[in-house]
């Protein structure tokens, strides 16, 4: 099998589907001319066109609107942000417009719309443009969120939310691009709402999605030196949510930590948390546990930046913590 | 005015004529229901500004055009083609209203019949009408997307946003800003820096015009002449079109903020009763046939209305439906 | 004491500020020679006049950004939304730029700004105007978000608020502006981060905010007549939680029921359930139940809008279930 | 431009000469310690556009006046009168830092000299400046505020409604549309329905002019003039200021969607060089003096730089500090 990057890959999905599918179409800032700020959308504008990848000025909520109406009227539009912390620009669009429709029409219309682009923490750019969001998304009825951490899953969730009849919030972590990973050269798709059990495991029960996944995998090899078999589990979509592959790693493992490179107050990891306490209950040996970001702005200085997210150090902590073990992996 | 009248012939001034009281008559309903309690919530009426909806919409072709506004939307979708009973059902939240009862007065929508929805945040249907109105030039229709807002969402950044991107794709769209001198209780010109909206056109290289609001068969022959070239030779206008609404904001707004004089003013320049006036000049109607249109347009209110009152409500699983594609 | 409505209380908590503080201002749509929409500023306007009560365009980013600037400036901006479902076009600049200029220029400016409006579900409106968005807010590190329940309290953290150095997110009951209650004639403030028992109970704690605390005290009253007391615990400011009081009285009753009006998923609500899940693990006799609204946008028919929100039969029912007892009260 | 030179008089000419050699020297510094690896993320230059800032904050009085800008915010620090050793200490992420390290390269503030910082979301500044504006109307005090922001800013909605708020409320601020002909790798032209943004102000009653900012003297003169007239009868303006950026959008922008000879025809109108050439015409400068006053500059951003080196990181726990007024 090839690899490839995730960029690659995304790129790929939105190639594939463009060519299958007339009505398919990109547009954001940069995406054609200069190949895209982070070249996800490299070569495409050569391929399609001024037609199909379309440049736009600096107004996030004129073009997400665009997009809504485009969707409502039969189009399949791709709208990239160029980071998802500019979204918060096109906000209202996407909550009252594209959450809703279907729903204040009565059913009457589809939104097939797909808005994607790099989110979460990156490096040295401070705290308005380093911003894991998905969680003000998913708290959202009427949207779907999708949040990949390998270049298979991108491509396959990517074509399938290009053919989903709901606006689709898709969010590509933004230090992960140029991660690499194994994608076959015949098409698949991989429905929403099927998480994956990255790693099988015994011992707990680590619940993730996006670039924290690979934290978890990191902790889980510590760990598995330690004698803990840690289960790792990529959500892959946040909304739908498999609620029920998470359930029943818990009820095997009977402990559970989910990490979130978000904010902790309301955020998707600490709904995952009260999901796991209340539907595993009688199985639970410990608290569940969440590894998040700090409740912090981003700060720009490095050290500092690193402090603020979840690590694989913080996930064997928490592990540990769990386990009733001390750091140094005997029990406390 | 006159000469207006006769241009546009025997059979279109009856339509519109015939438009405008619906409109008028649907809305008069619709106020008296709310009075009864039958509707709740926001319901804003569109009396006084039928000129522009049925002068405007009737310039379409509902086949291959589209209109989009906000929230004060009942008369954009009798224009559009779609029924006083699934209107009428649907402010009463009833199942057979034309969005199931689950979009109530500010959200009447028609796929089928291009009507893309009331909106209820200011501003918040223009970038949407702008989309629709990209899909026609991507699918090289020659469809006209009309977007209806007020002279308060024209200060929205949605507004500045959506006729840039309109101007650099050439895309088939009037936009429409209906000044009724008011948003809610304030008088335009308190927040705005200029008195004439259509100036604004010029910072989007693109043709702006006010239009008298107050006269249907203006209103018609500017939108036919616009629509036709539009459909020719792709490109966005901005109109604004001068109006008045008689009554408040909102069912619950007393209206205090203008006087008496103004809109007693205003009515003595009603749409229904100048129009009315000039067809009878042109011996396009009489008396008794205005007063048989009249009577049956009341009937067909009344009809809408007894039709809403025996629908049954929503049942209280659709309260999970229609969230997502499937469930 | 006299008697008066959450509206009235707002209101001279907003005029005792405006008196003893120059710097206080009033701005928003209508709030001025309309009196508000709601008119929670009756009267301020002809008392304080054009300079102090200013009637804004509706251009929700512009003027919630102004407030920002005049705040980072020295003044003391309230910023009225007509309601919360508007501020969402104001997203960026409450998110990125309110929530983030102290801590991104490190510590050199304060934001004294109040946004404050009327949030929640309301009466046959649909989905654009009936929701409740505390989530969104409480999310973000950098904002204060105060939703009280009574004009007692509405008033004490509506001063509060107007003092604070922070930027706070006050959002009023939407259908709550006519409660009564009884305020004192002498001046008082209530501190954020500090929640109230509204009723003591032994059995079970049932943790709230805003309008739903009187479904709370509602439910508390059926439920007593079945013997079972309920703790009512009405959180008042969400950020600052105030959560050593709710563990306390969980770790007294070993039950909870939490109910947000808002939807359920990454919610003030769920993320209550996770903290007390794991803050209370060893003293939780059932799991956390969550009484939120139905995961759908609000629908306009009033029954179904009615179906879709918390109620005290709701709530009841959540306490039989951490009760384990069946809907007439027995055990199960 | 001669004769303007001689207006200015020979103290404030070297005044500016000095302003826009500091930018110059401290950004080719910046992008140089970046290549180093000292300085990480973005970190956007502002090499060719120094006429604009020095001449437009050279006629303020930074002790009543404000300046907000975006991400490319380093000159406008410097011309406030921030240190170069606390900007450059920012960029490293020190504790020394302007921000103590927090912020970074696009959010230099300084409460103390006016400067209401950078602002990383494109257009995000427009209304925050329009508040500050707001303030020192509120206050009754003289002062200006100068709100700058690029030729891809001006799409956004943020600066439509600012506009008109600030043109209601007449409000002392200056919008500088700095137009350096590119927004990240978009030609203005593509994304613009117009070509000329000076004529945006008419949508806000508004006095519009388009500025050579090539030309600090000329950039000079018209603040100057401006800054003047509102400071006595407070009124909003919206100029355009016309420049180019030398480099890359950001120190990763390899800038191919521009041709050498562009690049070129610019930097034979640079900004330090006709000045310069001009003020030798009038003999207030001698090469020698020019010479010493580079060398002096140069001599202040590698102190800034040893600065930044020798700074210490902030203390861990910083990570919590300034969330909140009271942690
Ligand atoms: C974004 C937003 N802000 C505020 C409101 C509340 N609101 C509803 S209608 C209205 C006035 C709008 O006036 P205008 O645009 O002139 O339309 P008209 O009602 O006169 O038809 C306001 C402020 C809203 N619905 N959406
Ligand atoms: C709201 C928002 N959208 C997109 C971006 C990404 N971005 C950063 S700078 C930039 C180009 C801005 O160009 P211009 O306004 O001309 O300023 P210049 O960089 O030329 O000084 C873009 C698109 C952003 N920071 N904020
Ligand atoms: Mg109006
Ligand atoms: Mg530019």
């Amino acid at each position: 099998m090839a690899v490839i990057t995730m960029r690659e890959a995304l790129r790929q999905a939105m190639d594939e589907e463009m060519a299958r599918d007339p009505s398919v179409f990109l547009m954001g800032e940069e995406v054609a001319q200069y190949n895209g700020a982070y070249k996800v959308s490299q070569g495409l504008w050569e391929k399609y066109g001024d037609k199909r990848v379309i440049d736009t000025p600096i107004t996030e909520e004129g073009f997400a609107g665009m997009g809504i109406g485009a969707a409502m009227a039969g189009l399949r539009p791709i709208v990239e942000m160029m980071t998802f912390n500019f979204s918060l620009m096109a906000f209202d669009q996407i909550i009252n417009n594209a959450a809703k429709q279907r729903y204040m029409s009565g059913g009457q219309f589809s939104l097939p719309l797909v808005i994607r682009g790099p989110n979460g923490p990156a490096e040295y750019l401070g705290a308005q443009h380093s911003q894991a969001l998905q969680s003000l998304f998913a708290h959202v009825p009427g949207l779907k969120v999708v949040s990949p951490s390998t270049p298979y899953d991108a491509k396959g969730l990517l074509k399938t939310s290009i053919r989903d009849n709901d606006p689709v919030i898709f969010m590509e972590g933004e230090l992960s691009y140029a991660w690499k990973g194994e994608v076959p050269e015949e098409e698949y798709l991989i429905p929403l709402g099927k998480g994956d059990i990255k790693r099988k495991g015994s011992d707990v029960t680590l619940v993730s999605f996006s670039k924290p996944v690979r934290y978890c995998l990191e902790a889980a090899e510590q760990l598995a030196s330690q004698g803990i078999e840690a289960e790792v589990i990529d959500l892959r979509s946040i909304r739908p949510l498999d609620e029920e592959l998470v359930y029943a790693s818990v009820r095997k493992t009977n402990r559970c930590v989910v990490v979130d490179e978000a904010w902790p107050f309301a955020s998707v990891g600490s709904h995952i948390g009260w999901l796991v306490s209340s539907q595993c209950f009688d199985h639970l040996d410990a608290p569940v546990e969440l590894v998040s970001s700090e409740d912090v702005p981003m700060p720009y200085n490095h050290s500092l930046e690193l402090a603020a997210q979840p690590s694989a150090d913080k996930i064997v902590r928490a592990v540990q913590k769990v386990c009733y073990l001390d750091p140094d992996g005997k029990e406390a | 005015m006159n000469g207006r009248v006769k241009k546009l012939g025997k059979k279109l001034a009856t339509k519109l004529l015939h438009d405008m009281v619906l409109m008028r008559r649907f809305e008069e309903k619709a106020g008296q229901m709310y009075g009864l309690k039958k509707i709740g919530g926001f319901c804003h009426l569109y009396i006084g500004q039928e000129a522009s909806a049925a002068g405007s919409i009737g310039a379409l072709d509902m086949k291959k055009d589209y209109i989009l506004g906000a929230y004060r939307d009942h008369a954009y979708a009798l224009a559009a083609g779609m029924t006083p009973r699934e209107i009428m059902a649907e402010l009463y939240g009833k199942a057979t209203g034309c969005s199931k009862g689950k979009g109530g007065s500010m959200h009447m929508y028609s796929n089928e019949k291009h009507m893309f929805g009331g909106n209820g945040i200011v501003g918040g249907q223009i970038p949407v009408a702008t989309g629709v109105a990209l899909k026609i030039r991507y699918m090289e229709e020659d469809g006209v997307v009309i977007c209806y807002f007020g002279d308060g969402a024209i200060h929205q950044g949605a507004f500045h946003e959506s006729l840039n991107l309109a101007s650099i794709h050439k895309l088939p769209i009037i936009y429409v800003c209906e000044n009724n001198q008011y948003g809610m209780g304030t008088d335009f010109r308190r927040v705005s820096s200029v008195d004439d909206f259509s100036i604004m056109a010029a910072s989007y290289g693109m043709e702006g015009l006010q239009v008298n609001g107050m006269d249907v068969g203006e209103v018609y022959e500017t939108f036919s002449r616009t629509v036709d070239e539009i459909r020719h030779n792709p490109s966005p206008k901005l109109f604004e079109v001068k109006t008045y609404r008689y009554r408040g904001h909102s069912m619950s707004d007393p209206a205090k903020y203008r006087t008496k004089e103004e809109l007693e003013g205003y009515k003595n320049q009603d749409p229904i009763l100048i129009f009315l006036e000039a067809m009878k000049k042109e011996d396009f109607i009489t008396d008794s046939a205005y007063e048989k249109m009249d009577k049956d347009i009341k009937e067909i209110c009344e009809d809408a209305v007894a039709f809403a009152e025996d629908s049954p409500q929503p049942a209280l699983d659709e309260l999970y439906t229609d969230v997502f594609a499937q469930v």
